[in-house]
């Protein structure tokens, strides 16, 4: 065994898309780095950013969150809530100081299942190089602060 | 140039995606000028989204570049709005820039450039003194020998020119436009 | 009333005619045209064709210079001159840095906010309500309206009348007492700037358009441009040889068509400096 | 107290070579709350699952993880299992052992230590899964279709054959739509009203159809399979009861002057009228607004005349409800009036006309009877331009859209004329020819080949007349961007396929999306091309995009399919995955704050206004309320609520949480 950090990531994904772009990569057989879990989601719309920061506050070095490419969405537009958000989700950990290189954001349709496969291999080679996340306090104390307030912000201007 | 930075230029100076051009060729079907063109408006737009700088360099040496009037007439009716008049401009100032200007057209250019002169030299422009630049560029001295009596008995001739008063500041326009 | 007046070269030289008769008809209603101290060139076809800068610097000069004078409307005549100082004015307003230098080339400041009329929206404006009304010699011919290429372009910044089938000239002309036919050249182009380079070119596309206007019957061609009104008139011998035909049909300004319908007389609207000279009035 | 049990699965060798199932076993033992945890070679087999059933019954499992393959292959296999054992099947969850992990990784410690992550999530979820029962919503078997085109007319049949009751309704005095209106169709150039007027009698006669001619949809309300449709029947001024359809009264109604909307305006018709001869129904309409009656309030020839007394002037327009399981848009397109080309004279040139125009001057029962004549002086064209694309793919002065049709319908046009006028010359100016259909292409080639028909690649600038002639400034792009002159007799613009008047108003009216020209939206551009992302309401034909006849009416009875399909059960059975807005403590107490957030950001418009009243029946407040039949579990609207008060079940918050928490705190 080697002493190489292992980072904690998490993947928030759809179920229609990328579950299925995933289950994919399993039956070709194409590996990739086991660091990953996957989370199922209905539907990219339904992840809440609110949850993402809790990953970071609890110890999640990254996490990567993906679904349907842009007009391809299950249920028509939840992918595009999903994208306006991260926009301001992005801006909003910018400036609580974490690094938004930990988080990945993609779309992995169901037929992608090699795309799958890199797009792990890759957020686990870029998380691994800016290694471990230990500054996870100041987002559990900026949630435990802001928590009302955040989650003002962020939806609202989301109408 | 370089090969692949024209188009791109083009963009940015100019505000033209040539790429947005899909050759109906509804400007030239309406160019007056079309028929007189090395190569009408639609093709020279052709010529550019190949992105081959042997078609970029024929165009800057064409007839057509001179002949466009700036009538608008293509833009106006161009489906997807293609700024060509001042595409042919911007080509106009790179083909004086690269001193490839075609040479059936050195009239027309003469012609230009006596009338900057003319304006350069009293503020406004001084048709006599026009007419006497152009001959003295284009050699052509019995052009239009004709016309000035009639034009001067008209009283459209004036031997004088007007000249604009504040002249430095007519040089500093020169000269701080000039590249 | 008073309002501020850009000739531009031509109206002093080859048009001045035109120059007399818009003078004339303005005062014959009671308008004061007041000229733009000092003015320059607008640079013509020749600058923009040349360089870009210089092309707005020209324009913007004039532009300047009026508002120092006080002048909130100016008047401009000539076509071309009207599409420089129009294009200028609004471009220069979309580009703020391009403004700027050009205001500082200039030392003069340069708001934007000039109301630029071409002679039609001049009319319209100050003169056609009460065009009927003066109207003591109905011009009561059959015309054709040539508007030429740059009075109505590009719509988008001039935003003047249909630009396909303008129809300004044609109401005028129609309220007093003409009779404007529809035609297939209205905003054809006549040449242009190559009256003096390429006279083949301008006989062969002037040549197109006065002959659809003698074909269908025309006594005279309305203009509101100088150049427009020198290639059609001033270049004849050279058209009526590319076409081998000798067409007498006059190019009027409106001006001087308005001018003679209001009463103005011929040597008011300088009638005589026409080449082809009209047979009628 | 959960308890769960957790069942590993071997899948033969292909979980357990990368994987130490035994060893996932055993630390799935140790959560807590776990009551069993065994590995199996195959779960799903009839032993596997009889094991889970067992310990479902012998152990009282509150809640089962199957760590085997991918849900989407056997979640429904163990939810019935375990359905089938008595326990709720929503309490059961499967993690993936097998797509995403032993396939996926390499065999090794650190592949086993994923695997008992993703058990552990899961056993984390599944403690705060709740008992959840499917969703049953009853079904109305009444189908409402709206527009009487070869759509709405494909479709009604289709579904009253099935059995089911149709009602159709037509703005229109009569069905038919611009199929009537054409003379003959590519590509087989048969007759288009030899083959629609059958139809068309049919759905007259239809039994389970019920016709509302001259009507139109007022109010839509409700949800899939229980919606409540109100109609307004426009006053026809006619008691279609007691009318024969004898036509005395348009032969003998003084005004005749009007221009008949049938033919483009190509013919004139009365005041009181059918608007074409095999109109069905075929009874006159009073146009009100030229009517001398109605305007100038004399002349009641009509009534006068009329051998049944059918004529009733002062009856209003009356509005009936509907109860309604599914309804079928189909309202079909508009050409668009090119007179925005000032270039080329539409509306200012007699002989410049719309392709619409031409097919009723080809039309056998035309105004013309089918000959070919310049609607200015009535003479034979002998020199012909069609000019394509006009006013589409131009977003500059028309829209950026491809009209598909106008391609073969200008191949057409080309190809009648030539048949009709033999000496004729034409011309069609085109960009490219869309011609991708069974038969097409070879149809357009004939056109070309055998007919003669000169194609020109180039846009024509502008048109202008001269000396009765029409001469059209185009040019030949393949021949370099050469002008090209032609002095023609006619001129027909291949205008544009746009969407129906009213277009938006309708949507609106039926909470279904459309796109920004107004054509309406498919819940999905290749899957569900017939649906609308609202439940219960189908589409067919040309009101989603310009299209041809075949494929209006493959996608019409599509659509009728579709309705068919869902009035063959008596009630609707869904996944319960659906919104809830909470409603935990008191009837009275919602933490839902009224911001309806939610509302704006849910694709189905599945959230209502709900009021909250004391007990003295006074509001006290509005609430989010979430209609399940529209719901179609997406959670969008969970992420955007900011008071945590709208949860989706199967997928709530705190069962998310859990589940993340778990593989964190691990
Ligand atoms: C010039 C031309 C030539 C063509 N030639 C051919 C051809 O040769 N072959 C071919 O395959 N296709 C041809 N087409 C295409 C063909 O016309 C269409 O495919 C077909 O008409 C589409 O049918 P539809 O029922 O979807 O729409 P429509 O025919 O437009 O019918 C829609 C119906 O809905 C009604 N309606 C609209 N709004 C409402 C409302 N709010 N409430 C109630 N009713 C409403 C309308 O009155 C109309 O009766 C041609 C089209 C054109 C324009
Ligand atoms: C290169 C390419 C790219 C494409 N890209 C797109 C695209 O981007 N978007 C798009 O919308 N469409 C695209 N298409 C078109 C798309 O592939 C077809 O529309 C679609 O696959 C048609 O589905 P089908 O079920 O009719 O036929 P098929 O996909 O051909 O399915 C027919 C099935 O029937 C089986 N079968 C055949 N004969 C028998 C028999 N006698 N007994 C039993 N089974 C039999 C075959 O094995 C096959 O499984 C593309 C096509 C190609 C070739
Ligand atoms: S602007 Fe130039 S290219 Fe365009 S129509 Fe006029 S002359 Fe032709
Ligand atoms: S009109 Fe516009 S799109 Fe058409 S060929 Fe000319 S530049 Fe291209
Ligand atoms: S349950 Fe899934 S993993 Fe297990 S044996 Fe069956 S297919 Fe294989
Ligand atoms: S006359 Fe009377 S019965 Fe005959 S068609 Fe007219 S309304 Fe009907
Ligand atoms: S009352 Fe109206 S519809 Fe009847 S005949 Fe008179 S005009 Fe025609
Ligand atoms: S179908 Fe043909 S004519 Fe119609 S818009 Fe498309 S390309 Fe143009
Ligand atoms: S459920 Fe939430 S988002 Fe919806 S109205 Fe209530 S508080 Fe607002
Ligand atoms: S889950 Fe989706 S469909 Fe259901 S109410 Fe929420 S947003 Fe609408």
């Amino acid at each position: 065994m080697n002493n190489e950090f292992e980072p904690k990531i998490l993947a928030f994904v759809c179920n229609w898309c990328t579950y299925a772009g995933a289950d994919l990569t399993g039956t070709s057989r194409i590996k990739y780095a086991s660091n990953v879990k996957i989370v199922r989601f209905p539907c990219t719309g339904r992840i809440d950013f609110m949850l993402l920061l809790k990953a970071f506050a609890n110890g999640s070095d990254g996490v990567i969150v993906s679904g349907c490419h842009p007009n391809d969405c299950h249920y028509t537009s939840g992918n595009f809530h999903a994208r306006r958000r991260w926009m301001l989700f992005r801006s909003l950990l910018d400036f609580m100081g974490i690094d938004i290189r930990r988080i990945q954001f993609s779309w992995v349709s169901a037929a992608e299942g090699a795309k799958w496969a890199d797009i792990v291999n890759e957020t686990v080679a870029s998380i691994r190089e800016l290694g471990p996340y230990t500054e996870y306090r100041k987002a559990a104390d900026f949630l435990a602060d802001n928590e009302a307030e955040l989650a003002k912000e962020m939806e609202v201007n989301n109408g | 140039m370089e090969k692949e930075s024209y188009i791109s230029e083009i963009r940015s100076k100019v505000g033209v995606n040539v790429n947005k051009c899909y050759q109906c060729g509804k400007c030239s079907a309406g160019c007056a000028l079309a028929d007189d063109m090395d190569y009408p408006p639609s093709l020279a737009m052709r010529m550019l989204q190949t992105n081959d700088i042997a078609n970029y360099n024929s165009l800057l040496q064409s007839e057509t570049i001179w002949l466009c009037v700036s009538c608008q007439n293509c833009l106006t009716r161009c489906p997807m709005e293609i700024d060509i008049p001042q595409l042919m401009d911007y080509m106009r100032e790179k083909s004086l820039e690269k001193k490839s200007i075609n040479k059936k057209s050195s009239q027309i250019v003469s012609f230009h450039k006596a009338f900057i002169d003319s304006v350069k030299f009293t503020g406004r422009l001084y048709e006599i003194g026009l007419v006497a630049g152009y001959k003295a560029r284009t050699l052509n001295l019995l052009q239009d020998m004709n016309i000035a009596p009639k034009m001067f008995s008209k009283g459209k001739l004036p031997i004088l020119p007007e000249m604009v008063e504040d002249k430095k500041q007519m040089a500093t326009i020169f000269s701080r436009t000039k590249k | 009333m008073e309002i501020g007046f850009y000739p531009g070269c031509s109206l002093k030289g080859t048009s001045s005619e035109y120059a007399q008769s818009t003078l004339a008809l303005a005062k014959a209603f009671d308008i004061k045209l007041k000229e733009i101290t000092d003015w320059n060139c607008c640079g013509a076809t020749a600058a923009h064709n040349l360089n870009h800068e210089l092309a707005m610097a020209l324009p913007a000069r004039v532009l300047a210079l009026a508002e120092k004078d006080g002048m909130t409307e100016i008047v401009v005549p000539c076509a071309a001159c009207y599409n420089r100082l129009t294009v200028t004015q609004h471009e220069l307003n979309q580009d703020k840095e391009l403004k700027n230098k050009v205001s500082e080339i200039l030392k003069m400041p340069l708001s934007g906010n000039l109301q630029i009329l071409n002679v039609m929206q001049f009319i319209d404006k100050y003169i056609a309500d009460k065009i009927e009304e003066k109207v003591v010699k109905p011009f009561d011919r059959k015309v054709v309206c040539y508007y030429g290429c740059l009075l109505v372009r590009p719509q988008n910044i001039l935003k003047f009348d249909r630009l396909e089938d303008p129809q300004s000239m044609d109401i005028l002309m129609e309220r007093i007492g003409a009779n404007s036919m529809d035609w297939g050249y209205k905003t054809e182009c006549c040449g242009a700037g190559f009256s003096v380079s390429r006279t083949d070119i301008v006989a062969k596309l002037s040549g197109k358009i006065v002959k659809d206007a003698s074909d269908r019957g025309a006594e005279a061609i309305i203009v509101a441009c100088p150049m427009c009104q020198s290639n059609l008139d001033m270049r004849r011998p050279q058209i009526n040889s590319y076409l081998q035909m000798n067409i007498q049909t006059p190019v009027m300004y409106i001006t001087q068509a308005i001018g003679l319908a209001v009463g103005l007389s011929k040597e008011e609207v300088g009638l005589k400096k026409l080449f082809v000279a009209p047979t009628f009035a | 107290m959960s308890k769960i049990g957790v069942f590993v699965c071997h899948c033969g060798e292909n979980i357990s070579a990368t994987v130490d199932c035994e060893k996932v076993a055993e630390e799935a033992s140790k959560i807590t709350g776990v009551e069993v945890s065994v590995d199996y070679k195959y779960m799903c087999s009839d032993p596997g699952q009889t094991m889970i059933k067992e310990a479902i019954k012998e152990k009282g499992l509150t809640g089962v993880v199957v760590a085997a393959c991918s849900p989407r292959m056997h979640e429904p296999t163990f939810r019935k299992a375990c359905s089938e054992a008595g326990l709720n099947p929503y309490m059961c969850e499967m993690t993936n052992l097998r797509e995403h992990c032993s396939w996926v990784h390499e065999k090794g410690d650190q592949t086993t230590e994923k695997a008992i992550d993703l058990v552990r999530m899961l056993v984390e979820k599944t403690k705060l899964n709740k008992p959840l029962s499917s969703i049953k919503v009853p079904i109305h078997k009444k189908a409402l279709v709206i527009g009487g085109g070869i759509a709405g007319i494909q479709s009604s049949l289709d579904i009253a054959n099935a059995g089911h009751q149709v009602i159709l309704v037509e703005k229109d005095p009569s069905i038919g739509g611009h199929m009537s209106q054409l003379s003959e169709t590519f590509p087989t150039l048969d007759c288009s009203q030899c083959i629609l007027t059958p139809r068309m009698v049919e759905v007259a006669q239809h039994p389970n159809i019920t016709l509302y001619t001259y009507a139109e949809l007022e109010k839509l309300e409700g949800f899939i399979g229980n919606f409540k449709a109100t109609i307004r029947l426009k006053a026809k001024s006619v008691d279609p009861k007691l009318c024969t359809g004898c036509g005395v009264c348009y032969s003998k109604c003084p005004t005749k002057k009007i221009p008949s909307e049938f033919n483009e305006g190509l013919g004139l018709r009365t005041a009181i009228y059918t608007p074409f001869p095999q109109a069905v129904p075929n009874k006159p309409v009073i146009d009100k607004t030229n009517c001398t009656y109605y305007t100038k309030g004399k002349c009641k020839v009509c009534q006068k005349v009329c051998p049944t007394g059918a004529i009733d002037f002062d009856r209003p327009d009356e509005f009936i409800t509907e109860d309604i399981g599914a309804v079928v848009t189909a309202t079909g397109f508009n050409v668009l009036k090119p007179d925005f080309f000032p270039e080329y004279g539409y509306g200012k040139y007699k002989d410049v006309i719309t392709g619409l125009q031409f097919e009723r001057l080809a039309s056998a029962s035309g105004p013309t009877l089918g000959a070919i004549r310049r609607p200015s002086d009535g003479t034979e064209p002998k020199k012909i331009v069609f000019i394509a694309c006009a006013g589409s793919r131009d977003p500059a002065k028309g829209l950026p859209y491809c009209s598909k049709i106008c391609c073969m319908y200008t191949a057409k046009h080309a190809m009648l004329y030539q048949h009709k006028v033999h000496d004729g010359e034409s011309y069609v100016f085109y960009m490219d020819i869309r011609a991708a259909g069974k038969n097409y292409e070879e149809f357009v080639r004939r056109a070309i080949e055998d007919d003669g028909v000169n194609y020109v690649r180039g846009r024509v600038a502008r048109v202008y007349e001269k000396d009765g002639k029409l001469i059209v400034k185009g040019v030949d792009t393949l021949l370099g961007g050469k002008p090209v002159e032609i002095e023609a007799d006619m001129v027909v613009l291949a205008s544009a396929g746009v969407a129906s008047h009213g277009a938006e108003e309708l949507a609106q009216k039926m909470h279904i999306s459309y796109d920004p020209y107004k054509f309406f939206a498919e819940a999905h551009p290749k899957l569900k091309p017939v649906e609308t992302n609202t439940a219960g309401i189908f589409l067919c034909g040309a009101c989603q995009a310009p299209k041809d006849i075949p494929e209006t009416v493959g996608m019409a009875s599509g659509a009728a399919a579709k309705v068919i399909g869902l009035f063959s059960n008596s009630e609707l059975t869904r996944e319960p995955v659906v919104a809830v807005v909470n409603r935990i403590a008191s009837h009275e107490v919602s933490t839902c704050v009224g911001c309806f957030l939610c509302e704006t950001a849910c694709p189905y418009q599945a959230i209502v206004h709900e009021e909250i009243k004391n007990r003295a029946g006074e509001v006290i407040k509005t609430v989010a309320q979430v209609n399940p039949g529209l719901c179609q579990g997406c959670g969008t609207c969970v992420s955007f609520c900011r008071s945590k008060s709208i949860d989706i079940q199967g997928f709530s918050n705190e069962q998310m949480y859990a589940e993340v928490m778990a593989v964190l705190e691990a």
